[in-house]
């Protein structure tokens, strides 16, 4: 199994490497093959894994080569394989192969095609590097990698001017968290003496009760510090509020990317991360509930912004803030296995709803406005019919595969006695009705009512090659039935098994468990629930908004300018940060240089002191005259400082 | 008697009045020669008083010396004096302030 | 077979070769000399033994009886890495200047083959006065190199070079002539092992804070080095940053931390602080740098700060373990310490000859003046891209190894310290990767940038080879860490010994 | 009379000078090259007899005492005589396009070393004196010796007078210290001063007058002021001359004096000295700093250089005392050098005076540059030159004698020397010449530079070589 | 007060006056008339010391030498006595308090040292002994050595005062002894071939060459004539 775990990641980084280093000699074709053959079979292992996994095989976890070892401390590169590594890996390796094929369609005219090919590869690598890692300097090796291939791909297009500021926004965001997360980890080892998830784990008890003082006089809980520093960094990549503000920017990155990394993996790693590191969140209440409210502020406020986007891709990248936060919700309320069945759920639909908008915007010829859409469901029927069914998982449709995850962390917040999980109740709840809101006000402002668009764009629109509907096609599949199907084992089966820990008392989802009768039960079970008509209540408005009688949404915008206005700035995160960290930084720089740097130090003491020197040099020689009576003053001067000193020795 | 002291006081004031001489003359060089000639006096003046008082002739003898290193000082003294005369016209003191700084 | 006196004087006398040989056949001799010597030193690795802290590769002549000053040249873990490091960059200076110096090649390449006999002297010399005569002797080389084939201000900066770092290194003369007058002899490990006082310790640890700091450079004596680098030409800068500054945290290593360990616990928080500033404070001038060398010198400052960081945050990772005396962490700062330092050598040299690859075609450093470089030189962006990643630290470079290690060893004695010192990962990526949007990406900003050609292949194999190096030691770090363990263990245990 | 060969150098030297006297007045102006073979010539065969008559080991003394033969003198006088010889080579050139007259030039240069030997070798204060007054003699007439120029005969005024005041207060201090010993030899001196006898404070008195004569030669501050301005007003191939050994015979002079002498006094005169070093190295480096004429500047360096040769001899140990004699040789050696460079630039009369004429040497003669580069950075005391073990040496000795705190002031004002001497390095590096011809000299001063330089280097790397003669001279 | 005393006391006050007449006086010519007698008077009190040759030495070398060459040159010089006199009252606190202290510092030791035991007054000379043979039996024995250097000394005083003062005029005849023996046959004798009725041509060869016949150089050598 060793090999089988070694090559898993490796299939993917050789493709990338072959497209990457050798793209132009092999050509784009062959470029395409090499790296979908990489993910391909790293698909196929993973799949292996899986049903390994599934059919009860041992946790793998093993050091593959020892990076350094320094102190006594070991840096390895390993494999930790449990369940909720196999998870993962299924749905990265899976959603990345749908991405490769769509991306043989989506980037056929674009120059830097094999480029494309090699990042999304090497992406895959990373991926694969993040979730099966053992240790966590190997965790933070994938974190890093997978956010340098997003800062790669969002400016994939380097001409973009938008592109290559998002890219820089997206990396500096991610460094954010990153720090806290390298914090975290120093935590982690300074309390723990490992990098070793089993170790570290294991040694995780030991720090209740340790104490740290980051200020004087005021004791910290070791643990909490820990995890909210290990959450800071899962803020940063799962774009949890107030770090989420890269993700929407970051859609001026080819549709694929967008659909792959800021939709179905990357942006969960954070989540992801925290799930693995349950038994040290089990252990703060605290960080609990810092990780609930982050996560409930983010589904809610975050759905809002949805409402008023009109860049088709912005709205699903809202979207996906949102459900990045239902997740973290999940997490808080220590539903750890809700948010991983989320994830994975949220995955192939969102990776769906992405690839369907950039079918979209291939038929629209890169337009991506909806408000210059309408009426492409007779276009492109089975774009159509595929972002029905996306959207519909989206808001949580009972039987559609969002449903089951959905509701599953509403229960389970509903169920939480975490401090705080009252408000993300009614966060969640909320969240559901906006979701189903803006979902299909998206929907039907693209696939119905008046066609918005120019007569040269209809007469070229049609529906997108085989090459872009098929993986279409093929995620909505999971999106319909992949919730039915796994529930059971996933949330109340315990097929995590020790993969990740909860404590006694925490634990919604077993309470969740005791009444659980079976997928069928838990769908009829949603129909007692309010979620499920808030989220019909939710399509509906937007039907009647944004169908039949368009001209309200413009009333409110009128009438509730303060809102809308507000809700279009984003709550005003991008112009604070631009204005406050951006330009703060900057002025601030520049006043460190030109002052510090030049005035002070260079100015003040080097040349300074030079020029005191000089000065006082060209002082001196002005007062010596040359005459010859003052030369004789001068030495007879100095023979009375030598009287002088002989009677002070003498 | 005279004690040694009264000479030595005397070397001693000669001494100072030369150094004076140097100092206070400003306008002409031959003067401040002449100090330097009484320089080498009051300095003749002890080491005869010391030779007289230790009953040693190397004092003398001393002094016979710098009476001859005297002569052939202010030779050339005279002769770098003549010099600069012709090239300034001038042997004021004063006047040497083209090299300084 | 006595390979370090071999290095240092085939470096040396091939450098006076290379000037005699003339400017045709300079480059050839000065190439095939940087080769034999790289490949000597990597015989330093081979016969590396790595279990013992003792000097290896031992040398010892008598040279200046009189003085109790000997010849005497040896390697442990702390300084082999470093001569290693500093033959490699001499081969790939030697490629740098290969077309691209067209004034007098063979002083510009014997310049630079002399200055590396030097520094290999500076890290190889086990006797404190011979040490400290490599240290001085490098300033000459590198006067010349900026002063002569430097910019428009060469020669503000190269009398500002010289004086700062003069400045610095006379006081740790002063201490050395004290001290080797109290031990009888210069040997630094009899340093090592004399007894000081308190007092003593502090005026002597000032005295090799005042060299080493300025060579480092550390805030608030860094000024020079902006101007040094910016000045300076590419292969020029790239030394400098690559080996010069390192020189400053090994006499840190070598001298400060075991000659006077208790005056080092007692100061540590100075150096803390300066180092922390350096990071942070550094970080932030480095941002608004318009010049390109200029932010690549800020950030070097700002790297170095992890250096010193390293070194002294161990007396309060010493303070805070439970064991007192021995911790990994307290290794692992060192150990990163080192690390950093040499990962830094690759980096910062690939930093500036990527600027130098460009200067070389543009003749402006300005960012303002490019933009869109990727649309002509794609593969060139590739590679500063590559660097500007390692620069910032990125895992898999070897720019990650060192600041890793620190990071997290410095956490174990402050949060602050360690909250401080993370902060370069937001602002290292800002300052270098911003640098890369502006000049990189984007359209093509003018005609200039749009005449640009790619790389050739000796630029290629330049920057090819750094990359590598980079990424090996990013992907593995082990071989060089092994090096100097046993030498760190044992520093460790010096540094914890006191000697009042 | 026993030992009357041991001053067989001096006798040689001495006949060898009127030899020359008279012979160039039989030389026809197209033979004029005669007088200078003939003057080199005769160092050669001064510096052999040196040599010669060098006993092994210990002091052999002749003329009644009055005259001493020991290692420092075999040192001293050999480097006295080894840089005349380069004196004299560098200045031949300048000395005929000059229009100096050619015979009294070699003369009075050649009875300048005379009384230089004469001042190593002597063992009593009236030899001592005597050489002395031959050496300032000569050097006065010397530096008037450009008869037509006004800054001549201005130099050489000051220059007197100032001497003869200095003298006059050594001679001052010699009849003190005669009194309170009753003898002018120097043994006699220690011997009756180490008694404790009656007469030492009367000594000390002395010695408080026999500093500032002592101070003057050497030109350390306060009465340094002769010092630039002779630089600068005596012909160039003069303040060769007057740089160079006369540092070594100064050297001697203080030796003979502070060591041999009044050694007992020691910490009266190291409270002296260190005021003198201290002032010299303060306003030596300062000053020189301000300066714009080459000559002036290397005088002021030279200042800040006594300073340093000080700290040697007031650390009161043999160490010191061979340090601050290394210090005295190499900077002798270095000086020569420096000036031989200027004197190689000067192009048919027309003198090189400002640093600026300096100015793009590199790109004119390469050699030059590099070789005036050596020298400075030697002067600086940058590794691996010579000038840096010099320094070292007088350092570790005052850090020895319990000076630290003067050895600090003395390197950071090094620092500020480093910054005049680098801006000579950057006028002849970094800057472009104003005029492209080559410097043109003959073979011999080529090579005599050349050599100069790597000798720089090559002392640099072996400094044991004169290091262990010093050691040597002082019985370590 | 005995006798020695009071002449003592006599002439060391008239030695002081005169050397601050010296310094003080206006005239260079009353200067150096002031050091003659300065010099007379130390020779008198040398005297006391029983230094009878030094004495005579003095009034010979100095006042019969050296102040003659004073005065010589005082007035070969023409200077100008009007100004001489500008600054002096105005340096002359600081100039006295210099010499002054100078002289306070030395006396203060000079009284401390010597006033007490030590130097006792010498035992009176035996009747046959001369101060001149003593001398002259030291120099000759004990000091060859500095005797010879002290010939030396004045040797290049003789070159270094030449070397400095010597000026040729161009009117002035002088003999090149490197040119007179270097002399040739050909330089002074040229044998024309006369033809006995051609005067004019021996005229005009004569003049063509007019140059070089003379022994003793002339003066437009002199110029070109290298300063020997």
């Amino acid at each position: 199994m060793k090999l089988l775990y070694i090559l898993t990641p490796l299939a993917p980084l050789f493709g990338a490497i072959a497209s990457g280093f050798f793209g132009r000699k092999l050509g784009r074709v062959n470029s395409h093959r090499a790296t979908i053959a990489g993910v391909a079979v790293a698909f196929v292992l993973s799949l292996v894994a899986l049903v390994h996994s599934f059919s009860g095989g041992a946790v793998f976890n093993e050091t593959i080569y020892t990076w350094m070892v320094s102190g006594d401390i070991k840096f390895e590169v390993g494999f930790l394989v449990d369940r909720l590594t196999v998870v993962m890996m299924t749905v990265v390796t899976s959603v990345s192969l749908m991405v490769h094929i769509y991306t043989i369609g989506y980037m056929h005219d674009d120059p830097g095609y094999q480029r494309f090919f090699s990042y999304i590869s090497l992406f895959t690598f990373a991926m694969l590097m993040l979730v099966m890692a053992n240790n966590f300097m190997q965790l933070f090796f994938g974190w890093e990698a997978v956010g340098l291939v997003s800062y790669l791909l969002i400016g994939f297009w380097y001409k973009k001017p938008t592109a290559i500021f998002a890219n820089l926004k997206a990396f500096l965001v991610n460094r954010v968290g990153d720090f806290g997360f390298l914090l975290g980890i120093a935590a982690v080892l300074m309390y723990t003496g490992t990098l070793n998830y089993t170790e570290a784990f294991a040694a995780a008890d030991g720090m209740i009760g340790q104490t740290m003082e980051i200020i004087p006089g005021v004791a910290w809980s070791a643990l909490t510090v820990t995890c909210i520093c290990l959450f800071i960094g899962a803020m940063g990549k799962s774009a949890q509020i107030p770090l989420h503000v890269w993700l929407p920017d970051s859609m001026e990155g080819p549709t694929p990317i967008s659909a792959l990394i800021h939709a179905a993996t990357m942006v969960t790693a954070g989540i992801f991360m925290v799930a693995r590191m349950s038994p040290f969140f089990e252990l703060s209440t605290t960080a609990l509930t810092f990780v609930i409210v982050i996560g409930s502020l983010t589904a809610l406020l975050m759905g809002l912004i949805g409402i008023v986007q009109n860049d088709i891709k912005r709205v699903v990248a809202y979207s996906t803030l949102s459900q990045l936060g239902y997740m973290t919700v999940a997490l808080g309320a220590s539903a750890y296995g809700a948010a991983i069945f989320h994830l994975m759920t949220h995955a192939f639909f969102k990776a769906l709803l992405f690839l369907a908008a950039g079918s979209v915007i291939i038929g629209m010829h890169h337009e991506q406005d909806i408000r210059k859409m309408g009426g492409l469901r007779k276009y492109m029927p089975i774009t159509y019919w595929t972002s029905l069914i996306g959207t519909l998982a989206l808001i949580g449709f009972p039987g559609f595969s969002g449903y089951f995850s959905k509701d599953a962390i509403i229960e389970a917040v509903h169920k939480s006695q975490i401090p705080g999980a009252g408000f993300a109740y009614i966060c969640v709840l909320l969240g559901v009705f906006i979701t189903a809101f803006y979902s299909f006000r998206m929907f039907f402002l693209v696939f119905h009512g008046k066609e918005r668009f120019d007569d040269h764009t209809r007469e070229h629109l049609h529906e997108s090659p085989k090459v872009v509907t098929w993986p279409l096609i093929l995620l909505a599949v999971p999106s319909v039935i992949l919730g039915a199907m796994t529930i059971g084992s996933m949330l109340f089966g315990g097929f995590f098994g020790d993969a990740i820990y909860v404590a006694k008392e925490n634990d919604v989802l077993a309470k969740l468990g005791a009444d659980y009768h079976g997928a069928f039960a838990f769908v009829l079970h949603g129909f007692k629930t309010p979620a499920l008509y808030l989220a019909l209540l939710g399509a509906g408005s937007a039907w009647f908004i944004y169908l039949k009688n368009p001209s309200i949404a413009d009333w409110f915008a009128k009438k509730f300018g303060f809102v809308h206005r507000l809700l279009e700035n984003k709550y005003g995160f991008d112009d604070f940060n631009q204005k406050v960290f951006a330009g703060g930084s900057l002025s601030l720089a520049d006043k460190l240089w030109s002052v510090g740097d030049v005035k002070m130090i260079d100015g003040l003491l080097v040349n300074g002191t030079a020029n005191k020197i000089g000065f006082f040099a060209s002082l001196a020689r002005g007062r010596l005259t040359g005459y010859l009576y003052n030369y004789a003053f001068v030495m007879i001067a100095g023979l009375l400082a030598m009287l002088f000193i002989f009677f002070i020795t003498t | 008697m005279i004690p040694i002291s009264h000479f030595l006081t005397l070397g001693a004031i000669l001494f100072g009045l030369s150094i004076a001489g140097i100092f206070l003359n400003r306008k002409n060089i031959i003067i401040i020669l002449m100090s330097i000639e009484l320089m080498l006096l009051a300095v003749n003046m002890n080491f005869v008083a010391f030779s007289y008082f230790l009953n040693d002739t190397a004092g003398q003898v001393f002094v016979f010396f710098i009476l001859t290193v005297a002569a052939a000082e202010a030779a050339i003294g005279l002769a770098i004096l003549v010099v600069l005369f012709r090239n300034r016209g001038s042997i004021n003191v004063s006047d040497l302030d083209q090299l300084q700084g | 077979m006595p390979i370090l006196s071999l290095i240092i004087w085939l470096t040396i006398l091939g450098g006076l070769l290379t000037l005699f040989v003339g400017d045709q056949r300079c480059r050839m001799t000065a190439l095939v000399i940087s080769i034999i010597a790289f490949v000597l030193s990597l015989g330093l690795y081979m016969g590396f033994d790595n279990s013992t802290a003792a000097m290896q590769f031992v040398e010892n002549v008598a040279w200046l009886p009189s003085f109790g000053i000997n010849y005497s040249l040896g390697v442990d873990g702390i300084s082999a890495p470093l001569i290693i490091l500093t033959t490699f960059i001499n081969v790939i200076v030697v490629i740098s200047a290969w077309e691209v110096i067209k004034d007098r090649p063979a002083m510009y390449l014997a310049s630079f083959l002399i200055m590396t006999g030097f520094m290999v002297g500076v890290f190889a010399a086990t006797d404190a006065i011979l040490f400290y005569i490599f240290f001085e002797a490098t300033l000459i080389p590198m006067f010349l190199i900026i002063g002569i084939w430097g910019g428009p201000r060469r020669v503000y900066a190269t009398i500002k070079f010289f004086l700062y770092t003069f400045l610095g290194s006379v006081f740790m003369l002063i201490a050395l002539i004290y001290m080797g007058s109290q031990a009888d002899s210069f040997a630094i490990q009899a340093l090592h092992d004399m007894a000081l006082s308190s007092k003593a310790q502090t005026l002597i640890f000032f005295a090799f804070f005042a060299a080493f700091a300025v060579k480092i450079p550390m805030w608030p004596v860094h000024t020079w080095l902006p101007d040094a680098h910016v000045e300076a030409p590419t292969a020029g800068s790239a030394v400098l940053a690559a080996i010069m500054l390192k020189m400053g945290g090994y006499g840190f290593m070598r001298f400060s931390l075991p000659v006077v360990p208790d005056a080092s616990q007692q100061l540590a928080w100075l150096v803390i602080l300066f180092s922390l500033i350096a990071v942070v404070y550094i970080g932030f001038v480095a941002l608004a740098q318009a010049d390109m060398k200029k932010l690549i010198a800020y950030s070097s400052i700002s790297h170095m700060g992890f250096v010193t960081l390293g070194m002294f945050v161990i007396f309060g990772i010493i303070a805070n373990s439970a064991d007192g005396v021995q911790s990994g962490h307290a290794v692992m700062a060192l150990e990163g310490a080192m690390v950093q330092m040499i990962s830094h050598g690759f980096i910062s040299a690939a930093m500036f000859l990527c600027v130098g690859v460009l200067y070389d075609r543009v003749h402006s450093r300005e960012i303002a003046d490019y933009g869109g470089v990727v649309n002509t030189m794609p593969l060139f962006a590739a590679f500063i891209v590559f660097f500007a990643m390692a620069n910032a630290g990125l895992p898999g470079t070897s720019g990650f190894v060192g600041e890793f290690m620190v990071i997290l060893a410095t956490f174990k004695a402050n949060f602050w310290f360690a909250f401080l010192a993370a902060s370069t990962l937001i602002l290292g990526a800002a300052y270098t990767l911003w640098m890369v949007k502006r000049v990189i990406f984007g359209d093509i900003a003018n005609d200039n940038v749009a005449a640009l050609t790619d790389i050739n292949k000796r630029e290629k194999i330049m920057l090819g080879l750094l990359a590598a190096m980079v990424l090996f030691f990013g992907l593995w770090p082990q071989p060089m860490v092994d090096m100097m363990h046993a030498t760190i263990e044992n520093l460790v245990v010096q540094v914890t010994t006191s000697k009042l | 009379m026993d030992n009357l060969g041991l001053a067989a150098p001096e006798m040689f030297l001495l006949c060898a000078i009127c030899l020359i006297l008279v012979g160039d007045l039989f030389v026809t102006d197209d033979r004029k090259p005669l007088t200078y073979g003939l003057s080199q010539v005769a160092l050669i065969v001064t510096l052999i007899l040196t040599w010669w008559v060098s006993p092994e080991d210990g002091a052999v003394t002749a003329f009644s005492g009055s005259f001493i033969m020991d290692q420092m003198s075999v040192v001293c006088k050999s480097w006295i005589l080894i840089v005349s010889i380069g004196v004299f080579l560098y200045s031949r050139d300048f000395v005929n396009s000059h229009r100096i007259t050619n015979g009294e030039y070699y003369t009075l240069a050649l009875s300048g070393v005379l009384g230089m030997m004469i001042m190593v070798s002597s063992s009593t204060m009236l030899t001592l004196y005597l050489g002395l007054e031959l050496l300032s003699l000569s050097l006065y007439a010397m530096v008037a010796l450009k008869r037509k120029d006004e800054k001549s005969s201005e130099a050489a005024m000051k220059y007197f007078v100032l001497g003869a005041l200095a003298s006059g207060a050594l001679l001052y201090g010699i009849s003190m210290i005669y009194g309170a010993t009753g003898s002018l030899h120097f043994d006699a001196i220690a011997a009756s001063l180490s008694d404790g006898g009656h007469g030492s404070t009367t000594a000390v008195f002395g010695l408080a007058f026999l500093v500032v004569g002592i101070a003057f030669k050497f030109g350390a501050a306060p009465f340094h002021m002769w010092v630039p301005d002779v630089y600068e007003g005596a012909p160039t191939s003069v303040a060769l001359y007057i740089s160079a050994a006369p540092k070594i015979a100064a050297f001697a002079l203080a030796i003979r004096f502070l060591i041999d002498g009044l050694e007992t006094a020691h910490t009266s005169w190291q409270g002296m000295l260190i005021l003198l070093s201290l002032l010299s190295i303060v306003i030596g480096n300062l000053l020189a700093l301000a300066q714009v004429s080459i000559k002036r500047m290397l005088a002021y360096s030279t200042i800040s250089h006594v300073g340093f040769i000080f700290l040697g001899i007031l650390a009161g140990s043999q160490q010191g005392y061979s340090a601050a004699m290394f210090y005295a040789i190499t900077y002798s050696f270095t000086s020569l050098g420096a000036f031989g460079v200027i004197l190689a630039m000067d192009r048919m009369g027309v003198e090189v005076t400002l640093l600026t004429d300096l100015r793009g040497l590199f790109r004119r003669s390469p050699v030059y540059a590099v070789v005036m580069m050596l020298l400075l950075v030697s002067m600086t005391g940058v590794p691996p030159t010579v000038g840096f073990y010099a320094k070292l040496a007088v350092l570790s000795a005052a850090v020895k004698a319990d000076l630290v705190w003067l050895a600090v002031i003395a390197v950071i004002f090094s620092v500020v020397g480093a910054f005049y001497y680098l801006r000579v390095i950057k006028y002849m590096f970094f800057d472009e010449p104003v005029e492209s011809q080559p410097v043109l000299a003959p073979m011999d001063v080529q090579l005599g530079l050349t050599i100069n330089g790597a000798a720089i280097v090559f002392f640099g790397i072996f400094p044991g070589l004169i290091m262990a003669a010093c050691a040597a001279a002082f019985g370590l | 007060m005995d006798l020695k005393l009071l002449v003592f006391w006599v002439f060391s006050l008239v030695l002081v006056g005169a050397a601050v007449g010296v310094i003080t006086t206006r005239n260079p010519v009353q200067a150096a008339l002031f050091l003659v007698l300065a010099f007379f008077n130390s020779a008198i009190i040398w005297m006391l010391m029983e230094a009878e040759f030094l004495a005579i030495t003095l009034v010979l070398v100095y006042v019969g030498a050296v102040m003659v060459l004073f005065l010589f040159v005082v007035m070969m010089l023409d200077i100008n006595l009007l100004p001489m006199r500008e600054g002096f009252s105005r340096h002359l606190p600081i100039g006295a308090t210099i010499a002054a202290s100078v002289v306070v510092l030395m006396v203060l030791l000079i009284r401390g040292q010597f006033a007490g035991s030590g130097f006792e007054q010498p035992l009176p000379k035996p009747a046959d002994y001369s101060n001149t043979e003593q001398l002259g039996l030291a120099i000759y024995t004990d000091y060859l050595f500095q005797f010879e250097v002290a010939a030396v000394i004045l040797l290049v005083a003789i070159i270094a005062a030449i070397a400095l003062t010597m000026r040729r005029r161009p009117d002035t005849k002088y003999q090149r002894p490197a040119e007179q023996v270097l002399v040739k046959k050909e330089d002074r004798l040229r044998v024309v071939s006369v033809n006995s009725e051609d005067n004019q041509d021996i005229a005009a060869q004569v003049a063509k060459k007019p140059a070089g016949t003379g022994a003793v150089g002339n003066g437009q050598s002199a110029e070109q004539g290298g300063q020997s």
